[in-house]
């Protein structure tokens, strides 16, 4: 099925458009219209390509199982092309052109700060499906993938006992970057360990080469990866070039949520040690079942689905589709309201439940290596909550809230 | 300072200061012939890298990949560029760097629509050295040989073969030089054809560092025209220094801050230096080298 | 009587070569003075820096006694100089009347300016092209059309470069006939190398010779010497003679 | 001639201004007006650029520098001033004094042409990149964050004088960009009418001569510049109230891209660029629907066509072909 690939460079101005190619079941009824934000093209789109295939077949999923109240789910999916600026331009034309329901999107966490007060400003109800660093409290933002509480705090205490109390980070240069640095230096030191620096690089960065020796020079025990990006895949090449890999082991946030994996070499990848909220390889029926269903539905041109990201995004699909089904209605406050009654999801990456307090998730949480082109999950850690949100957001007793909170971290 | 420090920043610094001359060069050379400003150079750059990859993938050797196809391949479409719009606005700098920018942007269209807009890549085809208790890329140790290896054969080829003499005598004196019976047609030719080889073998160079994606250039297109324009008037000698001075300005930048602020650094540099010497380096200085 | 332009020791070194070599020269007001000399004898150098293009290396240039050595050309305008180049410089995009208005820089009343212009093509003889665009103008309307911007906002000095450049003879006396006429009103320094032009116009005459003032003089006189026409015949190193 | 019709002229567009102000709001949807505001921002950044380069043959490649510091500078005010009416002049402002810097050190450095597009280039890199690099904590300015490569998102927009509480609705707004392409539109005309205009389009055609005749080149060229650099600031505002500011407005693409509307609008003339922004605007977005064209592509193509076929760009060559083009005439 085609979806409008390059939708618009600047937007599109009335009559102008061509016709939209749509995806809607054929069912009689008014169509519900959601609409996708995700880069497929550019630096991200790395991980916006399995997102929008996952955005896809849970759309068609609700489709075939004869849509939502009754109603067909019209998806359009809007290609922003790695470029923030037109992530607004996308999310306004959903919430003034499209009368979106709901809005699935953003990956990276300036993405998503451009296009939440957007949606605010328009009523228009917003999924944000991504690991991110934490900290969002708005009623209109439904946060649902694993923050640092979640993931950051179960990596660490996995890594330093084995390989060290010295932690050099290098990390993307923006919002992400930097509060994800201050998660793993206060993960670190709760442990017991130091961080020795922190690198932080644009993400058009490719040259790692003076950074490579910045490392050597400081001798750390672990080097941490938050960096993100078709670009900083240079990292991990340039990395194991220098000879490095043998020397000093790597952890990372940010690695797998696309296909690092596939496009490095075994050599490059292996070792590489990550904790999210899904891998494809986690072992339970009800992940190998979606998995039969999904290559049977996607053919040969289904993407490796990595960690956390794209099945996040399915997860939030059928989230906010609960939510639909328990308002009956998809009036924005409605859903909301259904929302935080704290509905449930058991998916293929375990169970998902709204915290209704800070309208993020408690979710089930994975450990696992890169082994040849692919993970190999460690360990797992059921339900757990988002603390890091809790302790700063209170959605219930403050239903107007709507900022970031950042954690306060001396560097 | 332990030694081996010193050693492995002297080679960061070499290495970055190979990387910008190896990017610069082609752009360098059809400057100091042509009086001309290829502002689609980061897309040879690009093509070059592609030419490299899809090659190598095709089951080429990847040194002959890198080396023979991507110089030969993009020396042939800049063969194709000179006739169809390099040589309609030969004189008008202006007209021709605005003409070259929309085949820049036209190119990177071009090949997104063909390759998609997503990186590519191949990992560097050589391992590890050590300095004292640092490790570096050997691959970088052979951009820096790769580097004097193509400055000294342009060097050489234009001092001491014919077609060097009457490149010269063109640069000196066009008018004089086709007094002479040489056409500059063929001459200008022939110029944009090396120059565009040159980079599409720097493109291939540099692509297991970067990346190989439709927009790779605009990353080098600002940092090569500053190089050439900062360097002046005569090409090697010209890159030669500008590359040097910038290339370690934001080598060392980078290790004293960071990559951004390195990069600042160098830029600030470039613009005192136009402001100093407004006729580039080898304006004021080497004014008689190549 | 101060002079209207004199130098004082002017030297313009370029490298090691010096173009120009302890000149010093002075024009009285109302003079017609000639510059001659052969290729390279450091008349085009001299004429830059009189005219503000290039600042000399030593030695100073003074404006009825006043120094204005190193001011820019725009400012050496100002002080009423009117500078017409060997090839004419000309605003090719604009017609000849808005060309010759902007040259009244001073008169800010557009009415008054305009009746102006008007007047002093009247005067070349060329008002019938005022409202041409100079870039469609013949070679010799050309050069009328810079004289009439030089003249236009009646300098006290002009100072001319080869006015006679790729003329026929025929247009060389035209020239030395109007170059005369334009004597009555203006101080007028030409820098020239054709001596039969020179001999058609020139009152005083200085030539110089690898940077220096070999002689200056009158016409006859500096026709007569031996020197000067060793020069022009082509023996070039005399200048043990100088020293001399 | 030129007397009567220079208030034609100036009627026309302020005729043209009031309808599209009256109409536009009531027959576009939201969006396509959101959109239609970001256009009219574009063409008073290319206006801008008209001035600069087509009349002051100052080949500025860093137009950009000053729509990005307009924006930011915007931004930055409006969020520490809390009425965002107060942060208009720092946005006009604050890249005027940026420009006025920097062609002091260029024009009375005696750098030219290729040359001063080199060095404008490099400002807007250096800017990009700077700014690029500002999201950690300690980049702020008062109480606003510059935020790095997320730029500033939440960019207050314009509100009510004296009302700091109620922002102007998206009608409004586009009315204001509207208003202001207009008055730069009738500023630059009248810049061209007076002597210093004249002197500018002098200097274009022969440096040399005007400075023979008296005028400080360097002074009118710095004062085109700055004139420029203030109206590049004023669009980055309007873009920053219907986008938000983030560093593309210092990138490449943008710098390159206002030099092809005004290449392929019509160098020396006014209406030519921003006719040439708003058509290559749309034109773009309409590539951008065909799923198979890739926008630069297009972009690119028409860029070394114009340069190629009508290096005077489109409004002069379609005016040679209907035969009405009387010469090139420098002041139009």
């Amino acid at each position: 099925m085609k979806i409008k690939r390059r939708a618009a460079l600047k937007g599109l101005m009335a009559g102008m458009a061509a016709p939209l190619v749509l995806r809607h079941a054929a069912l009689g009824a008014d169509p519900i219209t959601v609409v996708g934000i995700h880069d497929a093209s550019g630096g991200l789109d790395i991980y916006g390509k399995p997102m929008i295939a996952c955005l896809d077949f849970a759309v068609d999923e609700a489709n075939a199982a004869g849509g939502l109240l009754g109603r067909p789910i019209q998806l359009i999916n809007y290609d922003p092309q790695s470029n923030i600026q037109l992530y607004t331009q996308f999310a306004t034309q959903a919430a003034t052109k499209d009368h979106a329901a709901v809005v699935h999107g953003g990956i990276t966490s300036a993405s998503r700060e451009a296009i939440r007060p957007i949606l605010d400003r328009y009523r228009t109800l917003y999924f944000y499906n991504t690991q991110y660093e934490g900290g969002v409290c708005d009623r209109n933002t439904f946060c649902t993938g694993s923050t640092p509480a979640q993931n950051v705090q179960k990596l660490m205490p996995y890594i330093m006992p084995k390989w060290g109390k010295k932690v050099y980070i290098v990390a993307a240069d923006y919002n992400y970057g930097q509060i994800t640095s201050k998660w793993i230096t206060k993960y670190a030191r709760d442990g017991g360990g130091s961080v020795l620096a922190v690198d932080f690089f644009p993400l058009d960065v490719t040259d790692f080469g003076p950074a490579i020796q910045k490392i050597q020079q400081a001798k750390p025990d672990i080097v941490i990866s938050a960096l993100v990006g078709g670009a900083h895949v240079s990292f991990y090449r340039q990395w194991a070039a220098a000879g490095m890999k043998s020397r000093i082991p790597m952890a990372s946030t940010t690695f797998g949520g696309g296909n690092e994996t596939l496009i490095l070499s075994p050599e490059e990848a292996n070792g590489i040690v990550c904790a999210y909220s899904y891998f494809q390889e986690i072992d339970t029926p009800a992940n190998h079942a979606f998995l039969e269903k999904f290559h049977a539905k996607m053919g040969p041109n289904a993407p490796y689905l990595g960690a956390e990201l794209a099945m996040r995004t399915y997860v939030g699909f059928n989230l906010w589709a609960e939510g639909v089904r328990k308002a009956g209605s998809i009036d924005r406050m409605k859903v909301i309201e259904a929302l935080e009654t704290g509905i449930v999801n058991h998916g293929p990456a375990g169970t998902t439940s709204i915290d209704p307090k800070t309208n993020h998730v408690t979710l089930d949480v994975y450990l696992a290596e890169a082994q040849n082109r692919g993970f190999k999950v460690l360990q797992s850690f059921p339900d757990q909550p988002p603390l890091d949100t809790q302790m700063v957001c209170d959605l219930q007793k403050h239903p107007n809230e709507n900022k970031q909170y950042v954690v306060d971290v001396k560097m | 300072m332990a030694l081996d420090i010193v050693f492995a920043v002297g080679f960061q610094v070499l290495s970055g200061v190979a990387t910008l001359l190896i990017t610069s060069l082609g752009l360098a050379i059809i400057f100091g012939m042509m009086r001309v400003i290829n502002l689609a150079h980061g897309e040879f750059l690009m093509l070059g890298a592609y030419a490299a990859i899809l090659s190598a993938r095709a089951g080429l050797n990847i040194w002959i990949a890198m080396l023979v196809v991507a110089p030969l391949a993009v020396g042939g479409i800049g063969l194709i560029i000179e006739r169809l719009i390099i040589r309609q606005l030969y004189g008008r700098m202006v007209d021709t760097m605005l003409a070259t920018w929309g085949l820049s942007l036209a190119l990177i269209g071009a090949v997104t629509m063909i390759f998609g807009n997503t990186v590519a890549g191949f990992s560097a085809p050589l391992g590890s050295f050590a300095i004292g208790s640092f490790t570096a890329s050997a691959y970088a140790l052979f951009l820096i040989v790769a580097a004097v290896i193509l400055l000294g054969g342009v060097w050489a080829i234009l001092r001491f073969t014919p077609a060097g003499l009457i490149a010269r005598g063109t640069m000196q004196n066009a008018e004089m030089a086709s007094a002479l019976g040489v056409s500059p047609d063929r001459v200008y030719a022939v110029t944009f054809a090396a120059g565009s080889a040159v980079s599409g073998l720097a493109g291939a160079l540099i692509a297991p560092f970067s990346g190989v994606v439709p927009t790779m250039g605009a990353a080098f297109i600002a940092k090569s025209f500053i190089t050439v324009i900062t360097g002046g008037a005569a090409m090697l000698a010209g890159t030669f220094s500008a590359s040097g001075l910038l290339g370690t300005v934001a080598t060392l930048g980078t290790f004293a801050t960071t990559p951004v602020f390195g990069e600042v650094m160098m830029l600030a540099v470039a613009i005192v230096l136009l402001r100093l010497l407004p006729q580039g380096i080898t304006g004021r200085f080497f004014r008689r080298a190549l | 009587m101060t002079a209207l332009l004199a130098t004082e020791h002017l030297t313009m070194r370029f490298g090691g070569v010096v173009a120009v070599d302890d000149v010093s020269l002075a024009v009285a007001d109302g003079e017609l003075r000639c510059l001659i000399g052969p290729n390279g004898a450091g008349k085009s150098t001299l004429f830059k820096c009189l005219t503000g293009q290039i600042k000399p290396s030593a030695g100073r240039i003074l404006w009825r006694g006043q120094d204005i050595t190193g001011l820019n050309s725009f400012e050496i305008a100002r002080l009423g100089v009117g500078i017409k180049t060997q090839v004419p410089s000309l605003f090719d995009g604009l017609t000849v009347l808005e060309s010759v208005r902007l040259a009244l820089r001073r008169q800010a009343r557009e009415r008054v300016a305009r009746v102006q212009a008007l007047a002093t093509l009247e005067r070349l003889g060329i008002v019938e092209l005022a409202q041409h665009l100079v870039v469609l103008l013949a070679h010799g309307q050309r050069q009328l059309v810079e004289l009439a911007m030089v003249v236009a906002p009646e300098p006290d000095l002009i100072i001319l470069d080869e006015p006679t450049a790729g003329m026929s003879a025929e247009e060389t006396t035209r020239a030395a006939r109007v170059i005369r006429a334009l004597n009555a009103a203006h101080t007028i320094i030409v820098v020239e190398h054709d001596m039969q032009f020179i001999r058609a116009i020139a009152k005083t005459v200085t030539v110089l010779h690898q940077g220096r003032v070999l002689i200056e003089d009158d016409v006859a006189s500096v026709l007569a010497d031996r020197r000067v026409q060793d020069v022009y015949l082509g023996k070039t190193d005399v200048s043990w003679q100088v020293v001399a | 001639m030129n007397g009567i019709r220079l208030p034609i002229e100036l009627t026309a567009a302020s005729v043209v201004t009031i309808a599209a102000i009256l109409i536009l709001p009531h027959v576009l949807e939201l969006f396509a007006l959101i959109n239609a505001t970001v256009y009219v921002s574009m063409a008073v950044l290319a206006l801008s650029l008209a001035l600069v380069w087509g009349f002051g043959g100052i080949l500025c490649f860093g137009q950009a520098t000053f729509f990005g510091l307009g924006g930011y500078a915007y931004a930055v005010a409006a969020i520490n001033f809390g009425d965002t009416v107060y942060a208009v002049p720092v946005a006009i402002a604050v890249p005027a004094l940026v420009a006025a810097a920097l062609g002091y050190v260029m024009f009375y450095g005696r750098i030219s042409d290729v040359y001063i597009g080199a060095i404008t280039l490099t400002l807007t890199l250096i800017l990009f990149n700077f700014v690029n690099s500002t999201s950690g904590d300690q980049w702020r300015i008062g109480a606003a964050p510059l935020g790095g490569f997320n730029g500033i998102p939440s960019t207050p927009p314009l509100n009510m004088p004296g009302d700091p509480g109620n922002p102007l609705p998206p009608e409004w707004i586009f009315a204001v960009a509207m208003l202001s392409l207009l008055i730069c539109y009738i500023i630059a005309k009248l810049i061209l009418r007076a002597r210093f205009g004249r002197v500018i389009v002098a200097i274009r055609e022969n440096e040399r001569r005007a400075e023979l005749l008296g005028y400080d080149v360097r002074a009118y060229k710095l004062g085109i510049f700055v004139i420029g650099g203030a109206m590049a600031g004023l669009s980055g505002l309007l873009f920053a109230n219907c986008v938000f500011v983030s560093p593309t407005m210092f990138s490449l693409f943008y710098s390159g891209q206002i030099i092809v509307w005004v290449m392929v609008g019509g160098l020396s003339t006014l209406v030519g660029p921003v006719i040439g922004a708003i058509l290559l605007n749309l034109l773009t977005t309409w590539a951008g629907t065909l799923p198979e064209i890739n926008p630069s592509l297009i972009l690119g193509a028409i860029l070394a066509l114009a340069v190629l076929v009508m290096p005077r760009g489109i409004l002069p060559s379609l005016a040679t072909v209907l035969g009405r083009f009387r010469g090139a005439r420098g002041m139009t």
